[in-house]
């Protein structure tokens, strides 16, 4: 089963990676872009029986791992 | 003497080893040019430093491609100027399209700061040209992204075409997937483009240029420039990308 | 109106809080508090240890900025300075290992490039718990990543350190970054605000609610409520920091400023009023003009933010467009916020709205100062007690394998292999081979630059760890071939309210102080982190000690390990039969017991200036000082990273007769002063000579050479081992917790 | 208007740092997670008039900068 982890800085948290993107599209001439974030996610495959133990697992796994609470928040998306 | 342009990216940081090595350990005339130049204003030859050019939080090299003088750049290199790409310029160079192929993030994703052992495959481009095939350099390397990949297709080509110019080996020179540092296809550490006058490479020649810094391996890359560039003066001026062969 | 709860929650005893309303002769408004609250945290004020820090010795005829500015600063010839100061990012660190570590790199290298100097190195220095618990090595992980994050991006290398480990950091990781950077000696950049009317500028990045009561919460324990205060962490852009370090230099070359400070902790508020309080004059700004990253915010917020990347500066009248020029070549707007005054206040705007006016110098000057009570901790004499005949020594071997393969110990390669510790083109002692040492380019000279500490020490005896700190960083440094000229210190500790920490703070300040002056080696400033507990239970005391010495000729530098075989092995210095504190004691028997190794200081320093001379005149080729493991450590160090030279030396019986206590203590006992060298050709004698008439102790131990180590006590083998068999256990002891062998 | 753009490696490279979090997470108990890849991904905030032109400003925009077409492949999703 394919769980998917969005991991994404809190909003009040500088995003320096969104914030030089955001300034080299301005630079490039796409000032329609008014901002940029950037995010990661990692797409899980797992074994679990139902899609809600999917979800758990992928909960847990970003709470120990893939997410630092301190700073990012997370989503997990389970699919099929 | 000849003229080498080491271009500045914001973030560049390998910018001012690069002028030393040039001028002050081999003697030749370099020049700072700023990203947003639009002009080598007539230099012999160009080094793309290493560095974070812009951050690279996106991916190495992905902004300071668009950088006004990287236009400059590529006619240069059209033209059959040399250009060196060092660690970040490298990876510039292959985000350009200079040369083929793209950066992964090493392969223990963590950043490596050592010395390596490079074996020379190839020494027909402006870069090797002094340098005997299959001799080992130590160079030291530092970067978390040099970990090279290019599809099956392009690799193919690479070595068919003898693009193919350093490989991680062990000190001995053979082939070990140990001494792979990065994890890069093929063991590639430095490669050329069709034309050879393009040399992209993740170690950093100019940091081994003196006995004082623990070696002096990278300096048969820089010299081979200045003897290519001699002879190619020699040649006529016209004659540059013949600078190239041997 | 301000109540008791919003006194307490600013920080503030009810004693600070009736000063407050002395300066203003009247309540504050909540923006004020806020400035007052920030101010006069520990953090920011040094109000336990500032009385005790007064004894440190700070002058000396090299000495050309001593403590009080944004970092110290000596003359190294050639009209050169070399300006350098020490920083702590502890809490930030446990908090969030990543950018807790890189935001104190980008911290510390702001207060170098702010003084005028282009940084040139790092150092760290870094503890944690033990590396068997996942979430240590999770944090040494993030820590390690961040200081290579931050400094490899900027282009500073960092070219030594030191890393330790013991249980009492497992909640509470400390992290020191050294920075050290090189300006014109007559071209200083002080922070100060000057001239009424002058232009007061901000540059760099925008402000956000980062941090905000990030100084207070440095300034307070550990506990379960510091979830909450979680938001806090601030996360680097080492990248933007770049570009305001090199726009920043290019303006200073044009003497169109007045002063310049960066805005660390307690951000805006701290900047603008010890700027005004140092040039005593006043400041006024308006927070509209401040460029802001998040809507909404107050006045209050944006003077306590602690937004990273940022800087302000006073430019002397008529050169602002050339100042916002250089700026703009970097991509970067200076902003003016507002002007120098006459009148000795902080005043703050809000548009029209006047939010805060506070006088700067009370302020910044009048922090309260406290002479809190302190008393040695009750179980001292427990800690101090120790019978080595007690103890049941395993075969030496076993024991310098144990030892080898500590982390504390073994090789540091998977730490610094991270660092970009080459890049500039200076570095001219390898990684890992010794003191951080760096040439001058365009002079012959180079610098040597250590950081040390000992915890353990400090924890049964502060005094005398303290001392044993500048000791083994000043003896480091000569090591190197330099001679010491300046110091800086880091003073992480606990709770100073309880009287047992704050009386390890004042005896490791003195400790520091007795030393640096037998030594000659002033203070030129630093840093102190106090409240470094979780859970009421402090971290061991550790003041960690960065020493910078100068090498008159840089090809005279010395790095740790033989370089060829056949070189007469000298060990000078004495010992003293002692295992107190050792590693030996920790690894070994699992005791952190008895006093740690006694120190004269006249000898050290003698043995310093021997080491140092023997050095420049080219009588030794390696030098390397005993520490950790004793002198069998310490010889086991000279062969790794040698290319698997060996060595076959021999020490007499040890003076506490043949018990086998005391041939542990011979073997790995860590008395101080002593270090162990290998001679250059058809020297010896004259290295001898030069001992006997400094009056340290020399003794010829054996010699390079051979592929086994060879250590024989009193005429019986102790240890005798392939030396890449050993090199392998010692290069594996800490990498082993990180990554699997093929790696 | 927001739109999104996500960025993988190509499924035939191997994802050094996917591989590394799945070695990661078997060592700590979870082999029920089989495998990881990691992608990041991008919030940008444009000035659109509509669906259709904020999806091909993000696709633009992935082609120049946020993806590398050697290594990389992108996909995007606009909302609202
Ligand atoms: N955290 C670190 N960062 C960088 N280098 C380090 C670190 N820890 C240790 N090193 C390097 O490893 C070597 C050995 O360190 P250490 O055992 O503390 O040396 P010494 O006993 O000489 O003080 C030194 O060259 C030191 O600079
Ligand atoms: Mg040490």
């Amino acid at each position: 089963m394919k769980a998917t982890v969005f991991v994404t800085l809190k909003p009040s948290i500088l995003d320096p990676q969104g914030k030089t993107i955001t300034e080299a599209l301005h630079t490039l001439g796409y000032g329609s872009v008014r901002d940029v974030r950037q995010g990661k996610y990692f797409e899980l495959d797992v074994d679990a029986a139902d899609a809600e133990q999917a979800r758990a697992l992928a909960a847990t796994v970003a709470d120990k791992l893939l997410a630092n609470p301190v700073i990012e928040s997370y989503r997990v998306d389970v699919e099929g | 003497m000849s003229t080498f342009a080491v271009v500045v990216f914001p973030g560049s940081n390998c910018d001012h080893d690069a002028y030393h090595a040039m001028k002050h350990v081999l003697g030749q005339e370099a020049r700072f040019v700023w990203h947003k130049e639009s002009s080598l204003d007539g230099a012999d030859a160009v080094i793309l430093p290493g560095g974070f050019s812009y951050g690279d939080y996106l991916r190495s090299g992905a902004i300071a491609r668009f950088s006004p003088i990287m236009g400059e750049v590529a006619r240069f290199a059209a033209a059959g100027g040399p250009v060196l790409g060092i660690c970040n310029g490298f990876q510039v160079l292959l985000e350009a399209g200079l040369l083929p192929g793209g950066m992964r993030r090493n392969r223990r994703l963590k950043f490596i700061c050592e010395h390596v052992h490079l074996r020379v495959e190839q020494t027909d481009t402006p870069f090797t040209r002094l340098a005997a095939r299959g001799r080992v350099l130590r160079i030291p390397i530092a970067h978390g992204e040099g970990n090279y990949y290019a599809d099956p297709e392009t690799v193919a080509a690479l070595e068919a075409n003898r693009q193919i110019i350093f490989r991680y080996t062990a000190p001995d020179g053979s082939r070990d997937e140990a001494w792979n540092v990065n994890g890069s296809t093929a063991a590639i550490a430095g490669l050329c483009n069709a034309a050879r006058n393009v040399v992209g490479m993740m170690p950093h020649p100019e940091r081994a240029c003196e006995a004082a810094l623990g070696s002096e391996d990278g300096r048969v890359i820089l010299e081979s420039a200045v003897v290519a560039l001699a002879a190619a003066a020699a040649g006529g001026v016209e004659q540059r990308a013949a600078a190239a062969q041997p | 109106m301000i109540d008791q709860q919003t006194i307490e929650a600013h920080g503030l005893t009810a004693d600070e809080y009736q000063r407050v309303l002395e300066i203003l002769g009247r309540e504050p408004n909540l923006t004020e508090l806020g400035i007052f609250s920030v101010m006069w945290s520990e953090h920011c004020s040094y109000k336990s240890s500032r009385l005790h820090l007064r004894k440190l010795p700070t002058r000396g005829p090299r000495v050309l900025q001593g403590p009080g500015e944004n970092a110290g600063a000596v003359d190294i010839g050639d009209g050169l300075a070399a300006v350098f100061k020490i920083e702590s990012h502890n809490h930030p660190s446990f908090i969030e290992p990543y950018q807790g570590a890189a935001t104190g790199v980008g911290g510390i290298i702001r207060d170098i490039f702010t003084m005028g100097a282009r940084p040139v190195a790092l150092l760290d220095s870094l503890r944690f718990g033990s590396l068997d618990e996942p979430h240590t090595r999770r944090i040494a992980e993030g820590v390690v990543a961040g200081i290579a994050g931050y400094g490899n991006s900027i282009g500073i290398p960092t070219v030594g350190g030191e890393v330790a480990f013991d249980e009492s950091y497992a909640g509470n990781p400390l992290v020191n970054v050294f920075c050290l950077g090189i300006a014109g000696a007559d071209a200083l950049i002080l922070g100060r605000a000057e001239g009424a009317g002058n232009a007061v500028y901000y540059v760099g990045a925008k402000t956000g609610r980062d941090g905000i009561h990030g100084a207070t919460m440095a300034s307070a324990e550990f506990d379960e409520k510091s979830e909450e205060k979680r938001p806090n962490v601030q996360v680097g852009d080492p990248f933007f920091e770049k570009l305001l370090l090199e726009a920043c230099l290019e303006v200073m070359r044009t003497d169109a400023l007045v002063g310049i400070q960066d805005m660390g902790a307690a951000g805006l508020t701290c900047s603008t009023c010890e700027m005004g309080a140092r040039g005593g004059s006043g400041i006024e700004i308006d927070v509209r003009r401040v460029p802001q990253r998040e809507s909404g915010m107050t006045p209050y917020e944006i003077m306590l933010s602690e937004s990273q990347e940022r800087m302000l500066f006073i430019v002397r009248p008529g050169r602002e467009a050339e100042v916002e020029r250089i700026f703009e070549k970097w991509d970067l707007h200076a902003v003016r916020i507002g002007q120098v005054t006459g009148d000795g206040l902080l005043r703050v705007r809000d548009g029209g709205a006047l939010v805060a006016e506070i006088p700067a110098k009370a302020l910044a000057d009048e922090a309260p100062l406290y002479d809190r009570p302190a008393s040695p901790p009750a179980d001292l004499p427990r800690r101090q007690a120790l019978d080595p005949g007690a103890l049941e020594p395993p075969p030496p071997a076993e024991a310098l394998a144990a030892l080898l393969s500590s982390p504390q110990i073994a090789s540091k390669r998977w730490v610094y292999r991270q660092y970009d510790h080459m890049v500039r083109t200076n570095t001219v002692v390898p990684a890992g081979m010794g003191a951080g040492v760096v040439r001058v380019k365009g002079t012959g000279r180079a610098l040597a630059f250590a950081v040390d500490g000992n915890g353990r020490y400090c924890y049964l005896d502060p005094y005398r760890g303290a001392q044993l700190a500048v000791a083994e960083a000043a003896r480091n440094v000569a090591c190197a071939g330099a001679v010491p000229i300046g110091a800086t210190n880091c003073l992480n500790f606990g709770n100073p309210e309880r009287p047992d920490i704050m009386w390890q703070l004042a005896r490791a300040i003195d400790g520091i102080a007795d030393a640096c002056r037998a030594l000659e080696i002033p203070v030129t400033g630093g840093n102190v982190s106090l409240y470094n507990e979780t859970d009421g239970e402090a971290v061991h005391p550790t003041p960690v000690l960065g020493v910078v010495g100068v090498i008159e000729d840089a090809r005279r530098v010395l790095g740790r390990t033989f370089r060829r075989a056949g070189a007469a092995v000298v060990l000078l210095g004495d010992a003293t039969p002692e295992l107190g504190g050792s590693e030996y004691l920790k690894r070994v028997h699992g005791l952190v017991r008895g006093q740690p190794p006694a120190l004269d200081l006249e000898r050290e320093r003698a043995l310093q200036r021997l080491v140092a001379g023997a050095a420049a005149d080219a009588l030794i080729e390696s030098a390397h000082d005993c520490a950790e493991g004793g002198l069998a450590v310490t010889l086991a160090e000279c062969c790794f990273q040698s290319g698997g030279i060996g060595v076959d030396a021999a020490i007499s019986e040890p003076s506490g007769g043949g018990d086998r206590g005391a041939a542990a203590a011979a073997l790995f006992g860590e008395s101080a002063s002593r270090v162990v060298v290998s001679v250059a050709d058809g020297r010896e004698g004259d290295l001898l000579a030069r001992a006997a008439e400094a009056g340290v102790g020399a003794l010829p131990i054996g010699r390079s050479g051979g592929d086994r180590y060879r250590l024989a006590v009193g005429g019986t083998t102790m240890i005798d081992a392939a030396v890449a068999e050993l090199e392998r256990v010692w290069e594996r002891g800490l990498a082993r917790y990180f990554e699997d062998e093929a790696a």
